[in-house]
Parts: structure tokens; C-alpha cells; sequence
């Protein structure tokens, strides 16, 4: 694993509530959950397209979202599954979605890159590299304009700063003033291509100073620092500051998409960081320093499976969508 | 009253901005400047720069925030300053603004418009004179508009601000000067009604934006040959009200498009291929287009006017189809 | 020797690169993991990363990259991973590469490959499907390529990398594995030059990329009919051979045109258009056209396919014009 | 006038041969006598279309390309006229093509926005903004290819750092290490903008920590220093360092483009610019610090002004271009 040395945000939490402790615990073992379940399925031949999985970074969503209501906004990536649950999504629909159904999020006309809930604010997973940024500026306006505190989160990768989205986006946020934290999630590959090939900079909050903001590291598979960190930031932004930036550093543990057999990666890496696996991790500080009984994880385990079998149950029994159903909602 | 068609804009923008607070205008030099051409003075003024936004020269955002903005209630009126600049932002207007309510399964509406103006004249050159619609023409989800004068300018423009839907308005900056007839009240002309400009029974012109008026130039001089020439101005090219159109046809037997855009893909081929398609029996004579040659745009004078379709053109159309074959002079 | 799509791509681009130390190759992850698609797969190992160059994700670089470098004296074969992302990069497209020459009164040569792939089939979604070459076709200065068939692929991509224009070489994702004979000395195939895939004399079928093949797997059905179609590849839309279209549809009088893209719009428009203008006497019945409907791309299966035309929407066309009408059976 | 704390470069030049002083001169007083006569000519209704002129900026493009041969690249915007003189372009050539005469370096095609000069190596004004950046990325990899030590520069102004070009540009010239200079000329404004309102930063320097390169900030009204600070850099370059961001601080003093007034303006600004005129300034120096005779300074001004009369005539009297050469080099 490669070492970069992480800055602490803002002190003074040391408090979490159990519930929140929970909470996350519950997040994370569902983003995983639901990963692992629509890999099977695809292997299964029961998914189609591409399925970009978010294994192995699932302390960076469920940290920062633990920290939202359904009345902020996220944009999310190709990635977007665990943004997704950690927003609240649905997990049925969610699945639905990926199948292809009539009772997915999107009735089948998006799959699993354009998972959108745009009643809790999840503005869209999107397939085009960094295009959600520009879309989070948006939001931006709205929240501002409403002035009721609300947060903007766009969630990107390390290889999307490259794009030209994301320099007009935070660019234009700093202008503006707007109430949103740029979430730049590192995990180290973009598509096959490691960081050092294609970025010039050690880190991503090198890059905040471009544009006048105050950037934050964080260790992304520490869930609690990704919490905490986040937390006070995110008030800032709900009193009125921003926009900042943010850079999780993470790892995949799955190849880029299904399928995709990570030829390109050292041999011994993925070990390396499963070794930090940011569940695993969490779960045994939740038992040895927060004293939360064994039990209680299980039964969130349970939970979550049951939440699971019961969203493949539907996905599966759900139909298809009826063909004709494809010239609708192209206009409003 | 007579006003002219900027002012005519800039009042429709106005009106749309006092009725509905969710309205805000966003752009370069839009704010304190007021616009390039002067689209947007005043506005400032009247509604504050929270409402009338200076963007840096960030065409990508401009857009992305209007996909943002508009899918989370506001109603953004943001312009492009040059059509040619799409070309900048071209994945927010066709893969994002237009998908976007597709691709969320209906969940979303984006209620924005993209103001732009395009076409030559003015010896602007080759990446400030093109008339691209063609290039949206084609894809599914965004509604395109093209007035041809003051009246339509206005009315197009409320139309488009109340529509839940993203809508490129494209100005001609040959016509920013042109006088016209415009209520004092407050009116809107529905998308997909053509507007016949000027009735006859010989040959349908279907000409788009400012080749309307080139159309109507031409009318005098076919009238002396004996040719009366139904004049049809779509004002919108989707929705494309092919019913009007398609009853001209059945009528004259004869049909001549007129853009200004390069003719080779243009919205005419679309025009011809449909209406021979649907009509065939109908028509006398082939269906013939006038549009621009298949080079990018000169700037020299000369070329520049060699270049622009006019009404010689449209003349010549019109006696390539209308003399010598069945047409019959004594009818006249 | 038999070899798929992919391969003969992959040996066209090994080939120039080794007869012409001035073509490289620059893309996202087209380097050390040779590709997303493979198509560079063995290159760098061969011809070093200054001649295979991974990029950031940019694609506006990317192909600026080819714009500077080609204008400069290299031969630039780029990749744009997904066609749907020609637009994050169109002004470089439109607006510099396609106008260079033109804008600098012919002193500039700009001999650069915009390698790219598109096409629905494979539940990508509506951001990894599309078929976007008629935004491309209404564009004065570039040339634009889509092979149906591995032989086509490796002749038209050498004449590309050698051709002293920008191209656009639009590949079909669907075709990446379909197999076919490809001689094993150097050859090219010209550009413009339709080829007659099947002669036939009641009706002439153009098709284009991977809907040759659609079309040919109607000929049966067609022949069980009494219906001897032409079938016509063009190979590349800019240049169009116009000339074999026209002389076919002057033997059959009766004419459809077939592609992947959504039909409104679309290249067939223009096809359309043109003959019913050129040859209108020799047409025995409407042309049609064969398209997707105006909608984006879906991803669910059942709504992908009923999308995507298929060989019994050409049958369709073809009995809707060729039964009943002045057709006679007795002639076969 | 905004005070803004300069950098010097690397010390060590304090002498400059009297060639290389004259030099300097001689280009700053041409590219001033330039932009005054096409100017009265665009009064005069010469010479139409946009016009952005380049008072006051002399220094930038004239202390840059003095270091620069025949064989280096620039790339240059909309207001490139001193770009391209500095950079050795034939004025006669350069007016003729602003009068779109056939004679001009365009024949006509390209005007004010496009001038080109390949054989010098200007790759270009463009009319779209940054869009040189990406295109000089592109001669960056000739020029690493030749290995001939040829160095890159693209122009820029303050404005067009806020699009992506910008950002991707030089983020793919950082990764790649190419032998690249990029220049802002910082002169306050964006069109009728002025910078504080869209830039979120005091300097352009600061963005280059985003890319991990060096950048330097240089007073652009002086001639001396922009000169002594870019040879080093250059040199730097030219032995396989770079790329560098280098921002010279200046200020235009005509309007955004001609006819526009500058209402945008502070009262006085321009005349406390004015006070700090490169020209006048540098002028002074010479005959004070540096010891040129007034008479040598008399005689270049002399010469100049006899060149501009001569060019004008030859614009003059030069024919314009045939109207069918409008369909002329669209292809190589
Ligand atoms: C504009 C654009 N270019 C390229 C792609 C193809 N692509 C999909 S994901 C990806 C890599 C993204 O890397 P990163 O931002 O680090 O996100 P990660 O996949 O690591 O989560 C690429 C190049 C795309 N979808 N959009
Ligand atoms: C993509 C694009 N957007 C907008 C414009 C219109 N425009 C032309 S110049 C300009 C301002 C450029 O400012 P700056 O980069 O500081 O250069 P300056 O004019 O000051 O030299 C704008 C917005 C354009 N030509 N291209
Ligand atoms: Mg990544
Ligand atoms: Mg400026």
C-alpha cells in the first residue's frame, strides 16, 4: 500500500452515538452486501452491461452520506452503487434497475450507471467521467437559493480531476460561493491505469489551492476519520461556507468493471489492501473501543442479508418492461 | 408595439422573471455588462446578481448547472454566446440534459433553456457564423427553437421558459436589429405549430430561422413569373409540426427547404426524406434544398455572401421544379 | 487468414506503425493495458510509450493533442474510448480539426485518426450505445469511416492513417468479435467507394456498419419472397459514394436506407433526400428509411432490442414498398 | 492600477546586446502601429468583423518571442495580432487577411481570429477560447519527437483559465513532461468581465501547484523583464525541462473588441495603464539606461510606419478572392 500521509480534519468529536456507530455499520455491510449479490447475478447472466463495483471503498460514502439528509444533494459516477445505498436508496429498486426492470429506479431505461432517487436526492450515477460536477454546481444554486442549509456532495474518482468537469466545476463553485464539498475518492486506478500514470500531483488536495479552497485529506478506508472529518466541514457549508474539497484515498478491491480480471495490478496489491479492509477494521474497533456487542452486528448482518434476499426476490420476479415502454419519458 | 427582436427577448426574459422567482439568467457577461448583444440588460438590475449570474468563460458548467439547477426546481435561462460554442459543452446539452429525464425513468424534468445565437452574415468567420442545429436536431430530448422575428422571438421565448423541458433557443444574429409588431401583453405561441407566413398554391418554402425572410424577399420576383409560393416558418424544428407542412405539400405538389446551415445533413434532409416518405404520390416535382455549401464558414465578404443561401437561391429552386415540368403558366 | 474485427484493427495499426515512424497512438489506457477493448493490445511492447502514449482522461486534449501534433508533422491515431464521448471533445472535432485547413486558407494538413467505437447490443445504456456519425456527416473537413466487417476495418483504417485529413473511424462494439478474412499483404481500400455486398435487381437496400450485416441476414427471407435486393455498404459516409447509390437505385427504383442511429436526423435523411433530388423520375416508390426511434438508448434488454433495427424492420420497409405497388412478381 | 507583487524570474541577464534591445523595440512599436492602423481602418469599414486588439500588452508577446525561433510553436486566441507579429508573421499578409483579401495569409477565409503561419510555426489564433492550449500540447509532442530542443508556447488570457482546455492542457503536458510554456497574459478583463468577478484567485500562478509544475509571475508591462525572465525558462525547456506556467500581468487598453466602449470600465483605469506604457516606457530606458541613440529609436519607428504603409497598400490593392474559392480547401 502505498504510504500518503494523511491530515486529520477538524478535532473535537471523539463522541460518536451508538446509533450513528450503527448506522454506519449498517451502510457499509450493505454497500458490500449489495456489491457481492449483483456480482453473482451478473455472472449468473442475470445483469447485463457494466457493473462498476465499489468494493473496498465502502467507508468513503457511508461516512460522508451518515452526515446528510434526504434534502441534500449527491451526483455520483459510473461507481455509484455505494453512493447510492449510503444516500438511502432503495435497495429493491436499486437492483430492479441493474435487472432491467419495470420496477427499477429507472423502469430499466438506465441500469446500474444512472441510478437516480431524485426524492432523496440522489441527482443521478452517470457515465460519462466527471459530468456530474457541473451538475452538482447546479445544485448548488438551488440549495443557495432555497437557503435552508442544504449540502451538495459530488463524488468522483482521482482520474475524473483529469477531465476539463472537474476544473470548471470546482472552479466555478469557489467563484459562486456555493454550498458544496467536492469528494474525490482515490482508489488508486483509473479504468487500468494507476494514479502515477496519468496525474501529475501526489495527492488531490494539491489541486484545491487552484481554486482558493481549503481541502482536506482523509484515510477513506478509516470510516470513523471519513465521519468525522466530514461532519464539521459539512456545517460550515450548512452556515453558509464552501465550496471545499475533499480527498478520500481508498482502494477497489474488484476489477474496474465485471469482468475485468486487473491484469494491469501488482501482484500481491489487492492483498495488501484487503489486509485494510474498512469493514473488517471498523468492525473490531466497534467491538474492542465503542463496546458494541457482537450481536448487535450480527443482527444488522441479518438485517441486511434479509434486505438483500428480499430485493433479489423482487428484481427477480419483477417483469420487464413492456418494449413499448422505450419511447417513453424522453420528453416531460 | 415596434421593438426590435433583442429588446423583444430581453422583455420576455424580463416578464418571465417577474412572474416566476424561480427564473434566473446565467452566462458570461451577462450580468453588469449585459450580454455580448446586449440580450440581457437591465436584468441585474431589476433581479440581483443572485439571479442573474456572471459565470466565468466555462461553457460545461454553464450547462451542468443548468442541468443541476433545473432538475431541483429552479427554472435556468442560461446562454451560450456563440452557437459554435456548443461545441464546448456538447456532452451537458445531448448526454446529460437531454438523457437525463430518460435515463431517471421520467423522475426528472429540466425546465432550462439554452439561449444561444447562431448564423452568418457578419464577418464573423468560421467558429462565430454556423448554424448547428442539425446537430440537435437529431438527438432525442431537447426541443429546438428557431424565430424568425420579434413576435415569435418573445413568444417562442415564454414558451420555453414554461416548459418542463430543456429547450435550445437559438437566436439569428443577423435579425438582433430586425423590427416587428409585438403585443404589449403577455402572450406565448405553443411549440410544433408551424406558422404559414404567407399562403399560395404553386410550392411549399419551408424555411427555418432567418431564411424566412430571405423567403419572403423572394416572393415579389416569383409572383412576376407567375409562381405563388406558400411560405411556411416552422419556428420550432422539434417538435416539427410535420401535419403543416405535409398539408402544403398535398396542396402545391412542390416543396423547397431553405436553411442556412451547411445543406448536407441539414434539418431539410430530414424535411425531404419524411415528407417524399409519407407523401410521395403528392409531389410533382422532386423536393429540393437550399442550404450552405459543404465548407465551414469564410470569413471574406465575397465568400461569406457566396457562401449564405439568398434568395437568388431560393428563386432558382423554385424555377428548377416549377418551370418546364407540369407546371402550367396559364393558371395564372 | 481468418481474424476477428478487433484483430484486423489491432494488425492495421501495428502495420503503419511500423512502415511510418511518425504515426502514434495517444488514449486513455490504450498503453500498458492495450486497451479497453484491447485494440492496442501488444503496441507499446512494440513501439515504447512515446509512440503509444496513455493519456489523463481528457478527451479534449486528447484529440487537441492529435489537432497540434498532425499539424506539426506526426500522424496521430487517437482513441476516444466510447463514441457517446465525442462529445466531451466536439469543438476540438468540429471546430478546430475539421476547420484548421479550411480557417488557415489551406496551409495546414492535419492527417490524424479519431479511432472510436459506438453502437447499441450490449446493454451499455444511453451514455455507451449510441451512433452518433450523423453529427459528424454535417460537418465540412472530416472524413468518416464505418467498417462493417474485419477486411473493410483493415483497409479503411490503413487508407485513414494515411490519408491527410482528419478521420473519423466510427468502430462497432457489436462487431468487435465477428471473424472474416483478411489477406495477409499489405492492402487499403479507398475511400468513398461503396461496395456492393449482394446485387440484386427489385430493390436497393444502403445500409451502413453493423447494419450490412442486419440486412444481409434479411436476403433470405427477402429472396423466400420474390424480392432480389441490392445491397449496398457505403463504408464511409464522408466521402459518400453517391454515384453507386444512385446507379443501383436507378436499376431497382426503389430504395431504403438502414442505420443504427436513432432515424430522425439521421445519415439516411440526407441519402434520402439526395436521391429523391438527383433521380426523383427513376423512383418507383417512397424511399424508406430503417432507424432507431427518437428515444435515447436503453438499457434493458427487451427495450434495447426492440430499439436497435433489425433484419425484420428491413423486411418490413421492403414489403411496404415493394408488394402491392407496381411490383410484379411474375418477374421472378 | 491593482498592485500586484512581481517575481522576478532567474537573475543573471542584466546585459541584453543592443540587437536583441532594438529588436525588442522595433516589434513592440510594430505590433502597437499594427493595431492602430487596422483599427481607423475597421472605422474606415475596411476591415470587418470582430477585431480584439492588443495595446497595450506589447511587451508580453515581444519579450517572449524574442527568445523564440522560427522553429518553436506558439499557439495564440482571439487577440492575436501581436502574438503573430512577435512572432516574425508578414504584416502585409496579416492585413491583407483582415481586409479578406486573397493575398491575406487565409485568402480570406480565416480573418482576424484565424491567422495562421505554419511555416513559422504560429499554429494559429482561435476564435475559440483556450482551445490553443490543448492544440499546443499536440506540437509539444513533435516537438519531444524531433528532440531538436523546440519549444511550445500557447497564449492565453486570464479569462480562458476558466475553462477546461485550460486544466487539461496543462494537467496532460505536466504528465507527459512536454517542452511546453504556457503563458497567461492576465489584462484584467473577459470580455466586459473583470477578473475578481470570475476568477476565485489574486493569481494565475497559483494553479500551477495543481499540476505540479513551476510557475512564474512576471510584470508584463515590462519588456525587460518578461524577456529576461522567459530566457532562462526557455533554456530551461529547450534542454528537456517543463512544462512551466508563466503569468504576465498587463492590461489592454482598446475595448474588449473594436466599436466595443467600455462602459464596464472605472472611471480612470485606463489612464493610469496608460500612465504605464510599455512602449514609453521601455523607450525611456533605452536612451537612459541602456544608451541607444534617440535617432536609432526614430529610424525603426520610421521603418515600421513605412512597413504598415506598405502593407496597407497591399491590402488595398490586393483583390479579393474569387467567390468559388469559398469551396476550396476544405480537404488536403
Ligand atoms: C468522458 C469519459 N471518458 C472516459 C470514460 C471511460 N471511463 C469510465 S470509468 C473511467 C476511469 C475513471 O477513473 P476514476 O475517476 O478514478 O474513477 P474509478 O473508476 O476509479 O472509480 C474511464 C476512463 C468515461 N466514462 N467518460
Ligand atoms: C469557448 C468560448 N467561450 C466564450 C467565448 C467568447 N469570448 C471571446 S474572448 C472572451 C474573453 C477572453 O478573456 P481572456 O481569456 O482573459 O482574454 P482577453 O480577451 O482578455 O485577451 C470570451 C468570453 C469564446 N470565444 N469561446
Ligand atoms: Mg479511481
Ligand atoms: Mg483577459
Amino acid at each position: 500500500m502505498k504510504k500518503i500521509k494523511l491530515k486529520k480534519g477538524e478535532e473535537g468529536l471523539s463522541h460518536i452515538p451508538n446509533e450513528e456507530l450503527m448506522s454506519l455499520y449498517q451502510t457499509m455491510v450493505k454497500i458490500r452486501g449489495f456489491e457481492e449479490r449483483v456480482s453473482s447475478l451478473f455472472s449468473d447472466g442475470l445483469i447485463p452491461g457494466f457493473l462498476h463495483l465499489y468494493i473496498g471503498q465502502e467507508a468513503v460514502a457511508s461516512g460522508i452520506c451518515e452526515n446528510l439528509s434526504k434534502e441534500d444533494y449527491i451526483t455520483s459516477t459510473h461507481r455509484g452503487h455505494g453512493h447510492c445505498i449510503a444516500k438511502g436508496a432503495d435497495v429493491k429498486k436499486m437492483m430492479a434497475e441493474l435487472f432491467g426492470k419495470e420496477t427499477g429506479y429507472c423502469k430499466g431505461k438506465g441500469g446500474s450507471m444512472h441510478v437516480v432517487d431524485v426524492e432523496i436526492g440522489i441527482l443521478g450515477a452517470n457515465g460519462i467521467v466527471g459530468a456530474g460536477m457541473p451538475i452538482a454546481v447546479g445544485a448548488g444554486i438551488t440549495a443557495k437559493t432555497n437557503n435552508k442549509g442544504q449540502v451538495v456532495i459530488p463524488f468522483f474518482g482521482e482520474g475524473a480531476t483529469g477531465i476539463g468537469y472537474f476544473h470548471e466545476a470546482v472552479n466555478m463553485a469557489s467563484v459562486l460561493k456555493l454550498p458544496i464539498i467536492f469528494v474525490c475518492e482515490s482508489n488508486q486506478y483509473a479504468e487500468f491505469t494507476p494514479r502515477e500514470t496519468h496525474l501529475p500531483v501526489k495527492t488531490i488536495v494539491e489541486r484545491g489551492g487552484a481554486y482558493g479552497i481549503e481541502s482536506f485529506l482523509v484515510n477513506g478506508n478509516d470510516v470513523v476519520e471519513v465521519y468525522q472529518t466530514m461532519k464539521p466541514i459539512i456545517n460550515r457549508v450548512r452556515n453558509g461556507e464552501g465550496p471545499f474539497l475533499v480527498e478520500c484515498v481508498t482502494n477497489r478491491w474488484s476489477g474496474h468493471f465485471e469482468g475485468d480480471p486487473q491484469r494491469y495490478r501488482p501482484e500481491g496489491e489487492i492483498d495488501e489492501w484487503k489486509k485494510n479492509d474498512p469493514i473488517k477494521n471498523f468492525r473490531s474497533i466497534l467491538t474492542s473501543e465503542y463496546h458494541i456487542q457482537e450481536s448487535s452486528l450480527v443482527s444488522i448482518e441479518e438485517a441486511v442479508k434479509l434486505e438483500l434476499d428480499e430485493a433479489e426476490k423482487f428484481s427477480r420476479e419483477s417483469p420487464f418492461p413492456n418494449e413499448l415502454s422505450t419511447l417513453e419519458d424522453v420528453y416531460a | 408595439m415596434l421593438i426590435r427582436y433583442n429588446k423583444a427577448i430581453n422583455n420576455a426574459l424580463r416578464e418571465e422573471m417577474q412572474k416566476d422567482s424561480t427564473v434566473f439568467i446565467a452566462g458570461e457577461d451577462v450580468g453588469n455588462a449585459g450580454g455580448s448583444f446586449g440580450i440581457t440588460r437591465g436584468l441585474i438590475a431589476e433581479f440581483g446578481s443572485a439571479r442573474v449570474i456572471d459565470t466565468p468563460i466555462s461553457e460545461s458548467a454553464i450547462v451542468g448547472m443548468a442541468v443541476g439547477a433545473s432538475s431541483t426546481g429552479l427554472r435556468p435561462v442560461i446562454e451560450i454566446m456563440f452557437m459554435d460554442f456548443i461545441a464546448v459543452c456538447f456532452d451537458q446539452i445531448i448526454n446529460q440534459a437531454a438523457k437525463m429525464r430518460y435515463m431517471s425513468g421520467g423522475q426528472m424534468a429540466l425546465p432550462l433553456v439554452i439561449r444561444t445565437q447562431g448564423g452568418a452574415g457578419l464577418n464573423a468567420g468560421p467558429q462565430h457564423s454556423q448554424s448547428l442545429e442539425a446537430l440537435l436536431f437529431h438527438i432525442p430530448g431537447i426541443k429546438v427553437v428557431m424565430p424568425s422575428n420579434p413576435y415569435d422571438a418573445k413568444g417562442l421565448l415564454k414558451t420555453a421558459i414554461r416548459d418542463n423541458n430543456p429547450v435550445v433557443f437559438i437566436e439569428n444574429k443577423a435579425l438582433y436589429g430586425m423590427k416587428g409588431e409585438v403585443p404589449e401583453e403577455d402572450y406565448t405561441i405553443p411549440f410544433g405549430k408551424a406558422k404559414i407566413v404567407k399562403e399560395g398554391i404553386d410550392v411549399t418554402i419551408v424555411a427555418v430561422g432567418q431564411m424566412v425572410n430571405k423567403a419572403l424577399a423572394a416572393v415579389e420576383t416569383l409572383e412576376n413569373n407567375g409562381i405563388s409560393a406558400e411560405i411556411i416558418d416552422p419556428r420550432t424544428i422539434t417538435p416539427l409540426d410535420t401535419d403543416t407542412i405535409k398539408q402544403s405539400v398535398k396542396k402545391t405538389g412542390r416543396l423547397i427547404i431553405v436553411h442556412e446551415a451547411v445543406k448536407i445533413g441539414g434539418v431539410g434532409a430530414e424535411i425531404a426524406a419524411m415528407i417524399q416518405e409519407d407523401i410521395f404520390d403528392y409531389l410533382d416535382a422532386p423536393i429540393q434544398r437550399v442550404g450552405a455549401p459543404f465548407t465551414p464558414v469564410p470569413y471574406s465578404k465575397p465568400l461569406e455572401n457566396y457562401y449564405l443561401p439568398n434568395e437568388n437561391d431560393i428563386i432558382n429552386a423554385v424555377k428548377k421544379i416549377c418551370v418546364g415540368r407540369q407546371f402550367s403558366f396559364a393558371s395564372h
